[in-house]
């Protein structure tokens, strides 16, 4: 079969998942809606193995393949087909998406046990899924939109998943708001680029796009400038991060799939998709690595502050995708795409892991009250070890061979480059340094309650479960979230799947060994050719000087970190009280909410409160509407009060109005 | 002797008479004095039945004699009276409104009290009288109609003499009309003077012939002046602002059927003679009265409308809203154009069957209760008597001018006159006055079926049950749902007859209206002819 | 003699029969201006008839008279009749119908 | 089988129907209402897609001397909004048979006039015919509101009539002056037909102001500010089923006239006065987005998004772009077919909260109802045109359109599209999610608003795969709509070619 067929099959098995548990939610017993949603994805892996088969049995010319079903919006010049695009690039998504996502399901299948949404959420799940696969197949901007959005929708629904909570409801819309001002970027910059080629058809706008736009011409700078919005709304790079930490709101395993591995790399994807506008408008791809190069830096910073163990994660994700971000719009799209696939893996990993000490913990996220559980639960530590040391990019995890192939290209560009270069060794510094905070504050030291309890061999469970934001008490009479939590040392489909996750980011890396096997960078090449940055890589030799530097900022950073919080104990309280106002920053976020709140919302709120009440009640009510009303009312009042009854009055009016006609007319004589 | 009498047929040459152009007239002569002499028999069958049956068989034979004689033009009585298409058919809407006022006066008091004879009579003279009005080509026939059309409705006005508001009404519209008409006699007597002539065709060669010499006539001060009596006194006779005042208090203290009739009938004939005297006698002096009867139209309408607003008796509304109505009939009048005419014709047509349709549920309201034609007399109508409620209805929205109905067609055929003849301006002002006529048509229509809206119940209909239409009591006495059985309908089946005949009229020549404007084209045409 | 005079006095009968109208509060009186508001009339079609020199005018004024004389009849009758009723005879108060 | 047949029957249905006891009109009634839906699909199929022309023409002469016909067709601007009301008049009439009314013979005849008028406005192809049905639309909708309604129904009923009759007057006024200024102009004879009043071009001052007075009219009936007054009270007291069908195809008509008569008779005028609507447009949409989030009442949140769509809508055809034309025509489309059973859920929310349509009284509806919160999370989604759902579609061709005719209301314009997610998410939330309100008790949906919801649900998927369906039958009829305001605006020597090429009707 075609690689196009198995594209769409790939599509096909989420869907029929999402549609079969819908339709079932009553009637499927016990976990087996987890299992078909499972099953579902672990289908559409495989077809993604087979695509990728059929499509390495084509010559490296012809590895770019449409296939349409149907005209979706073909009318008056717009041209939009329900077409998929397989490519090396797709398919390389599709395979990380499914496979991740595979596993992810399988964790899900009994962490989720308890819930009462059980069959809900894996339909939400496998629909997410879907979109995913959509948005990384779509062959034109229409479809590519439309997958935009039906992620953004399914993470909205899972964020605000424990609909209960007003906390997770409020976070849900946020998201789901900013992903939408994400959509209406992508789709404005859709018309700068549409209205000169023409078709929405990738490869045609790819043909065309060089013949129609001069170098950098200000309407291709502004569509990919817009098409930025949209990546970074999807990539919470900054200012548009702000729904991502909130976005924990949701279910573990969700912050793992969507908000870490899968939905938020999209961003890359996007502007690694559309690298040959990007060449053409250099201003807007330099625009994008500065984003993701700023990115990188605040979220280290606030990952070094915050307490919450997700929202470490979370503002950590930030900084990896900021590092993608800065890469792919830099021109090293190996290097980007293979640091999305190992962050992938190690950042999916390191939510199951907490999402399996949350569970131990009765749901409190605080690293505050964690402590200790390095004998409570030793699976879970050491995969959460892996997946730090992946994430700090120490040799020879696969962090370490992608994010400093990223670095070493952008030293090797130069051209105010190897600034961003720089930075991202710094930012590693940081990554380490907050990775392991987590870890030792989490798994060393002498064991908290919860985690004594663990190794007495029974979870703690608390009496009346609260909302880990408010510590409001949970609406139980509905049951979200589930009473009880199940952690990895239980059960074998989380064993299996952190397993194979840990497993994956700890040799993933070797897929692309600089000078030895370019697996990524050999196959990715039919999807980049023709690009002069993808060719300009640095020589291996380079590679590798960076790649030592790196290891050694890496080891620098946990060695600094096991000073502060292992060897003694006392520092971190004494740091932040010296750098106290800088401390005040990074906890509070570096105050972006309370900056968009008082930009954009309080001025649209006030701006839609004056539209109400001085254009609408005063000039359209009063004015127009009452005012014709009050005339009338004059008007009849005057005619009544005329009509005296008097009869001599009537006579006399009569005769006042015969004077009347009578000087009329002898006038006009 | 028996020889004498051919030599005397021989030397005696009466003047030759046309009676079958005659023939409307005699016959609503000689109905009217039969009915007058009946009227004095002592069986009060033969007063109380057969007179107004007489009546109406009068004005059977009138309406087939007008119908006889449509498409022969001729002017007899030595050219006093012209018996044109225009005449005729404007007789048609005098005959059939009489016709109903008739039917409608069947339990009237006021007849009773004043005697069936005079009564009847009375009206058939006062038709008598139009006829000759808008037939007229002479100012003295003109003036004997307008006369011959007033004194009787002075005395049908107060004929209801135990209420006291009758007979107010009938002093008041006497008073006022004679004021009226001795402004009109005194414009015609200057008209005469400046022309020299009360042939209405010498008139119009007077006023061009000598423009054509020497600018003569059309500023002479004398026959100005005279037009501008003259305006006046008809302005009057169709209750145009400023000289409408006497009309909502005369419609509403005379006996209701007459009130109908005034309505309809001396509207018409007002209009009538105003196309005639105006399109026809004077029309060479168009430039110097068209903007005057503008104006007029235009403040009549405002002044009609808007005062309709605020009112709570039935027959006061239909009064202002007949000054509205008035103001867009003048507005044809404007035009001057053979389309003018014709919109003018038309929209009498339209106007006639809906107006008495409407007077005929108050009627029948009245005699069901005291105050029946306070507008609260209708709350809740449409549960409890259909049959009464939906030609209202009809009603309402015809005279509002909705699509479906003959006033819409009217609208229609006034606009179209007047973009043509150069006057949009006044079809916008035709508009807005409809638009505010809305206001009182509508209060009117929910009344009716909706109960007045203060007593409109909040209930949310997303509970399924929503709230009871018609929030009067009555209303809510009436059984939920269905058509209740129309109980005191059946009370005088004759009034609901009416009724529904004519709003069904109305209905069916707002679908059809194609027969309404042959007769309109006719009367159109025949004027045209003068020219 | 010209024919202004006449319409001068003729104007000045129907002015001020106008004012009787508007003054006078018993309906006989008022009758009786209304008479001479249709004289005035009747003396202009006289003098105009006479400038014209036709029989038209003189017509049209005996036509006048007897349609006078008519409303008269009818306005006594109504009088009449509201005396009978025993109502004021007084035309301000009549105002049961108004607004 | 002629259209003539297709717009009366719902009338005549309805009127048997009186002639049934009370207890099974209603039945009948939604029952008989599939006929002419039926009907108007058979239309819909044997409707060729290829031509611009009118098919399926039935032409008396109706009043002769005005030149005013009979004359009802079916073209690419029209034959999806005549089935649009067909099925939205049958699933009102299945939502209100499962109801019990008071006088129900009453109800059921006015709402199958209502349906005749609508169908007859859609199909009309004279001036005068349509300035009839137009009006006609009216009276049936003041009887459904000053009847049925709830609150303040009489006030509401009356002052939405004077409104919107006040606009129609108007166009009454205009419309006769078109057809005489026309004909006096070319000295041919009188007539309303609209095919031939295209070939007789008017002045452009008689262009300007007849423009405005048709533009008043429509925009009354929209309602775009500033002629929203009666909007608020009118929807609060319509009866659901009236309000749905009226917010989803009485608003249709309006805009439905723009193309079908201002833009090929005023091209002049519309290009003239472009910047005008766009801007009252704009400025509606954001009014009424506004306000859909500040209000707390759900109905209201309906209806002030309907307004929006309908700026969104008028914005399309005021590109004067045929992008955006068909993104508008299908945008009709979509709206109907989501602002209807959104006002279903509506009413099934407050029946689960006592009655009461507020949204602060409502909240965490879902937990026992997941078919329900379902339904309403689909149509919640395809309101706030969510990419994926033909609503969005239509946005995206309407602002292409805008984009490319005036680059700056487009980019103002996506402000509307952020602030429906808002607004739509909101209601859903705050009724669906959160705690449980004070007056809320969760229930599933019943069988027999699901049997008026559940359908229409699907057509919306089915729309959001393919909208094509909605965008191939007006291309051809669209493009010579939009070609001689394309050719005034002096551009696209395409549109010269198609307006020659649509020289012919």
């Amino acid at each position: 079969m075609a690689a196009t067929t198995f594209g769409w099959l790939v599509l096909l098995c989420p869907i029929l998942g999402t549609v079969a548990i819908g339709f079932g939610y009553a009637r499927l017993p016990g976990r087996s809606p987890g299992w078909i949603a499972t099953a579902a994805i672990g289908m559409s892996f495989i077809f993604a193995i087979a695509m990728l088969i059929a499509l390495l049995g084509r010559s490296p010319a012809h590895r770019q393949l449409t296939s349409s079903l149907w005209d979706y919006a073909s009318s008056v010049g717009v041209d939009a087909k329900l077409q998929i695009l397989v490519d090396p690039l797709s398919v390389f998504m599709v395979l990380v998406v499914s496979g991740v996502s595979t596993l992810i399901h399988l964790y899900s299948v009994s962490y989720m046990t308890s819930d009462r949404g059980y069959s809900r959420y894996f339909a939400y799940l496998n629909y997410f899924v879907f979109s995913m696969l959509l948005l990384v197949l779509a062959g034109n901007f229409l479809l590519l939109i439309v997958g935009w959005a039906f992620v953004g929708a399914a993470s909205y629904l899972l964020i605000s998943f424990w609909y209960r909570r007003d906390t997770a409801t409020k976070a849900g819309i946020k998201a789901f708001v900013i992903n939408v001002v994400g959509d209406v970027g992508l789709v404005l910059g859709t018309f700068f680029i549409f209205t000169h080629t023409g078709t929405l058809s990738f490869l045609q706008t790819f043909a065309a796009a060089p013949h129609v736009f001069h170098h950098d011409s200000t309407d291709l700078v502004a569509g990919c400038l817009l098409l930025l919005v949209g990546a970074f709304a999807k990539s919470a790079q900054v200012p548009l991060h702000t729904w991502l930490p909130d976005a924990m709101e949701g279910p573990t395993p969700v912050s793992s799939l969507i908000h870490a591995a899968t939905m938020v790399t999209a961003g890359v994807y996007l502007i690694a998709r559309m690298h040959p506008l990007f060449e053409l408008a250099p201003t807007a791809a330099d625009v994008g690595a500065v984003g993701g190069c700023i990115t990188l830096l605040i979220a280290g910073t606030i990952g070094l502050a915050v307490t919450d163990i997700k929202r470490v994660i979370a503002y950590s994700t930030m900084s990896q995708i900021g590092y993608m971000i800065m890469g792919v719009s830099a021109g090293a799209y190996s290097g980007a795409l293979f640091l999305l696939m190992a962050h992938a893996f190690f950042k999916a990993l390191l939510f199951m892991a907490a999402g399996s000490l949350i569970g131990a913990m009765a749901g409190n996220q605080s690293l505050d009250r964690m402590s200790g559980f390095r004998r409570a639960l030793p699976f879970t530590f050491g995969c959460f070890v892996i997946g730090g040391m992946a994430l700090s990019g120490l040799p020879p995890f696969s962090g370490w061979f992608s994010k400093d192939d990223i670095l070493a290209y952008l030293n090797h560009r130069g051209g105010g480059f190897e600034v961003m270069g720089i930075a991202g060794y710094f930012g590693a510094i940081l990554t380490a340094i907050y990775t392991f905070r987590m870890i030792f504050r989490a798994f060393l030291g002498d064991p908290c309650p919860e985690a004594k309890e663990l190794e007495q061999g029974h979870i703690a469970h608390v009496e009346v479960p609260t909302n880990p934001q408010t510590g409001e008490a949970e609406d139980t009479d509905v049951g979200f979230p589930g009473p009880g939590h199940y952690i990895a040392e239980r059960e074998i489909p989380m064993k299996i799947a952190m397993g194979t996750l840990a497993a994956l980011a700890a040799i993933g890396g070797f897929l692309q060994v600089p000078g030895v096997d370019d697996a990524i960078r050999r196959f990715l090449a039919p999807s980049f050719a023709g690009s002069p940055l993808a060719a300009a890589e640095p020589s291996n030799g380079a590679d590798w000087i960076g790649l030592v530097i790196g290891a050694a900022i890496a080891v620098a950073g946990i060695a600094v970190a096991y000073r502060v919080w292992v060897l003694i104990p006392g520092t971190s309280t004494r740091v932040r009280e010296r750098l106290s106002p800088l401390y005040q920053l990074f906890v509070n976020k570096w105050y972006f909410d309370e900056l968009i709140d008082f930009l954009i919302v309080r001025p649209v709120a006030w701006f839609g409160q004056m539209l109400d009440t001085v254009l609408d009640r005063v000039l359209v009510t009063t004015i127009v509407t009452d005012g014709t009303v009050g005339l009338v009312r004059a008007g009849s009042a005057a005619v009544r009060r005329a009509q005296t009854g008097f009869l001599r009055y009537y006579a006399a009016l009569m005769l006042l109005g015969v004077t009347g006609v009578v000087i009329y007319f002898l006038i006009s004589s | 002797m028996t020889p004498l009498l051919p030599i005397a047929a021989a030397h005696i040459k009466g003047p030759y008479i046309d009676w079958g152009s005659l023939s409307p007239f005699v016959a609503l002569a000689v109905g009217a004095l039969l009915v007058l002499v009946l009227g004095l028999l002592s069986s009060s069958i033969a007063r109380e039945r057969v007179v107004p049956a007489l009546t109406a068989m009068t004005l059977a034979v009138t309406i087939g004699f007008e119908i006889s004689r449509f498409h022969h033009q001729t002017s007899i009585i030595s050219g006093a009276l012209r018996i044109d298409d225009l005449a005729l058919v404007l007789d048609l809407v005098f005959s059939i409104s009489a016709l109903a006022a008739v039917v409608l006066s069947a339990r009237e008091r006021g007849a009773a009290r004043a005697g069936h004879g005079e009564y009847h009579s009375l009206l058939l003279f006062s038709v008598f009288g139009m006829a000759v009005l808008v037939s007229a080509q002479n100012l003295v026939t003109l003036f004997i109609g307008l006369e011959l059309l007033s004194i009787p409705l002075y005395i049908l006005c107060a004929s209801d003499s135990r209420r006291a508001a009758s007979l107010e009404s009938g002093l008041k519209y006497l008073v006022i009309g004679s004021v009226g008409s001795a402004t009109l006699v005194y414009g015609l007597a200057l008209i005469y003077g400046a022309t020299g002539s009360t042939d209405f065709a010498q008139i119009a060669s007077a006023i061009t012939g000598n423009s054509v010499q020497a600018g003569g006539l059309l500023s002479d001060p004398l026959l100005l002046t005279g037009i501008g009596l003259t305006v006046v006194g008809f302005a009057f006779k169709a209750s145009v602002a400023p000289f409408h005042q006497w009309t909502p208090d005369v419609y509403e203290g005379a006996p209701t059927p007459i009130t109908a009739f005034m309505a309809t009938a001396t509207k018409a004939a007002a209009i009538g003679v105003f196309l005639r005297f105006f399109d026809v006698a004077v029309i060479g002096t168009q430039d110097t009265w068209a903007p005057m009867l503008a104006a007029l139209a235009t403040i009549t309408i405002i002044v009609g409308n808007v005062g309709a607003l605020g009112q709570s008796s039935m027959k006061r509304i239909l009064a202002y809203s007949g000054v509205g109505q008035a103001g867009y009939m003048l507005a044809g009048v404007v035009v001057g154009s053979q389309l003018g005419i014709e919109a003018t014709v038309f929209y009498i047509l339209t106007y006639l069957p809906v107006n008495i349709a409407a007077f005929a549920v108050i009627v029948a309201r009245e005699r069901e209760r005291a105050g029946g034609d306070d507008i609260s007399a209708l709350a809740g109508l449409g549960a409890r008597q259909p049959w009464l409620a939906w030609p209202m209805t009809i009603a309402m929205l015809s005279l509002a001018g909705i699509p479906g109905t003959v006033g819409f067609i009217g609208k229609l055929y006034l606009i179209r006159a007047l973009v043509s003849g150069a006057y949009t301006w006044l079809a916008i002002a035709i508009v807005v006055g409809s638009m505010i006529s809305l206001g009182y048509y509508l209060r009117v229509v929910a009344t009716m079926w909706m109960g007045s809206p203060e007593q409109a119940p909040a209930r949310p209909a997303v509970a399924g049950r929503p709230a009871i239409a018609g929030g009067s009591p009555e209303a809510d006495a009436a059984d939920a749902g269905g058509w209740p059985k129309a109980d005191s309908a059946v009370a005088q089946p004759e009034v609901v007859l009416v009724a529904v005949l004519f709003s069904a009229a109305g209905i069916l020549f707002g679908i059809i209206p194609s027969p309404l404007l042959k007769l309109a084209a006719h009367a159109g045409r025949a004027i045209t002819g003068i020219f | 003699m010209a024919i202004g005079w006449y319409l001068v006095v003729s104007a000045m009968i129907f002015a001020i029969g106008a004012a009787g109208v508007l003054v006078r509060r018993s309906p006989l009186v008022i009758l009786l201006c209304l008479e001479l508001m249709l004289n005035a009339a009747n003396l202009a079609l006289v003098a105009f008839s006479r400038m014209w020199g036709g029989e038209d005018g003189q017509v049209f004024a005996l036509i006048v008279m007897v349609v006078a004389a008519c409303e008269v009849t009818v306005g006594l009758g109504l009088i009449v009749a509201m005396y009978r009723r025993s109502l004021p005879i007084d035309v301000d108060d009549l105002r049961e119908l108004q607004g | 089988m002629t259209l003539s047949i297709l717009i009366w029957l719902p009338a005549v249905i309805a009127l048997l129907a009186t002639a049934l006891p009370p207890k099974l009109v209603g039945r009948v009634a939604a029952i008989g209402s599939l006929l002419p839906l039926a009907l108007s699909i058979s239309f819909l199929a044997r409707f060729k897609s290829g031509q611009s022309g009118l098919q399926f023409v039935t032409d008396h002469v109706w009043i002769g001397t005005f030149g005013i016909h009979y004359k009802l067709g079916l073209d690419g601007l029209n034959v999806a909004l005549v089935v649009l009301t067909t099925v939205l008049f049958t699933a009102s009439l299945v939502w209100a048979a499962s109801r019990e009314w008071e006088r129900p013979r009453l109800f059921y005849f006015f709402f199958g006039l209502a349906q005749s008028a609508v169908l007859g406005a859609f199909c009309a192809q004279d001036l005068f015919l349509f300035v009839a049905f137009f009006d006609l639309m009216l009276v049936p909708f003041y009887f459904l509101i000053g009847m049925w309604g709830t609150g303040e129904r009489v006030r509401a009923t009356t002052k939405l009539v004077i409104y919107t009759l006040v606009g129609s007057f108007f166009m009454l006024v205009a419309a006769i002056a078109t057809a005489v200024l026309a004909s006096d102009a070319h000295g041919t004879p009188l007539t309303f037909v609209i095919s031939s009043l295209q070939h007789l071009p008017l002045s452009h001052t008689s262009q300007d102001w007849i423009f405005l007075c048709f533009a008043v009219a429509f925009m009354v009936k929209m309602p775009l500010v500033p002629f929203h007054g009666w909007l608020a009270d009118g929807y609060k007291a319509m009866p659901i089923p009236a309000v749905a069908v009226f917010s989803g195809v009485l608003s249709k008509v309006a805009a439905y006239g723009f193309l079908r008569i201002v833009l090929p008779l005023f091209p002049y005028a519309s290009v003239h006065y472009q910047t005008l609507v766009l801007l009252i447009s704009l400025w509606s949409i954001l009014w009424a987005t506004s306000l859909a989030f500040t209000t707390t009442n759900a109905r209201l949140v309906v209806a002030y998004s309907s307004i929006a769509q309908l700026g969104f809508i008028t914005l399309g055809i005021f590109s004067l772009r045929p992008q955006g034309g068909q993104g508008a025509l299908l945008q009709m489309l979509n709206h109907g077919l989501v602002t209807a059973p959104l006002f279903f859920i509506v009413a099934a929310l407050a029946a689960r909260c006592g009655g009461s349509e507020d949204i602060r009284d409502m909240g965490g509806l879902a937990f026992r109802a997941p078919v329900l919160a379902t339904l309403f999370l689909i149509i919640a989604l395809a309101t706030l045109a969510m990419p994926g759902s033909s609503n969005f579609v239509g946005e995206f061709m309407i602002l292409l359109g805008v984009f490319k005719a005036k680059l700056a209301i487009s980019v103002i314009a996506f402000l509307g599209v952020v602030g429906a997610a808002v607004y739509a998410l909101r209601v859903y939330i705050k009724t669906m999610h959160n705690r449980v309100g004070p007056k809320a008790q969760s229930r599933e949906i019943t069988l027999r608003d699901g049997l008026a919801i559940v359908p229409l649900v699907v057509v919306i998927l089915a729309l959001a795969l393919y909208p094509q369906f909605g965008l191939k039958r007006s291309e051809q009829t669209l493009k010579a709509t939009m070609a001689p305001a394309e050719l005034q605006d002096g551009l696209s020597p395409a549109a010269v070619a198609a307006v020659t090429g649509s020289g012919r009707p």
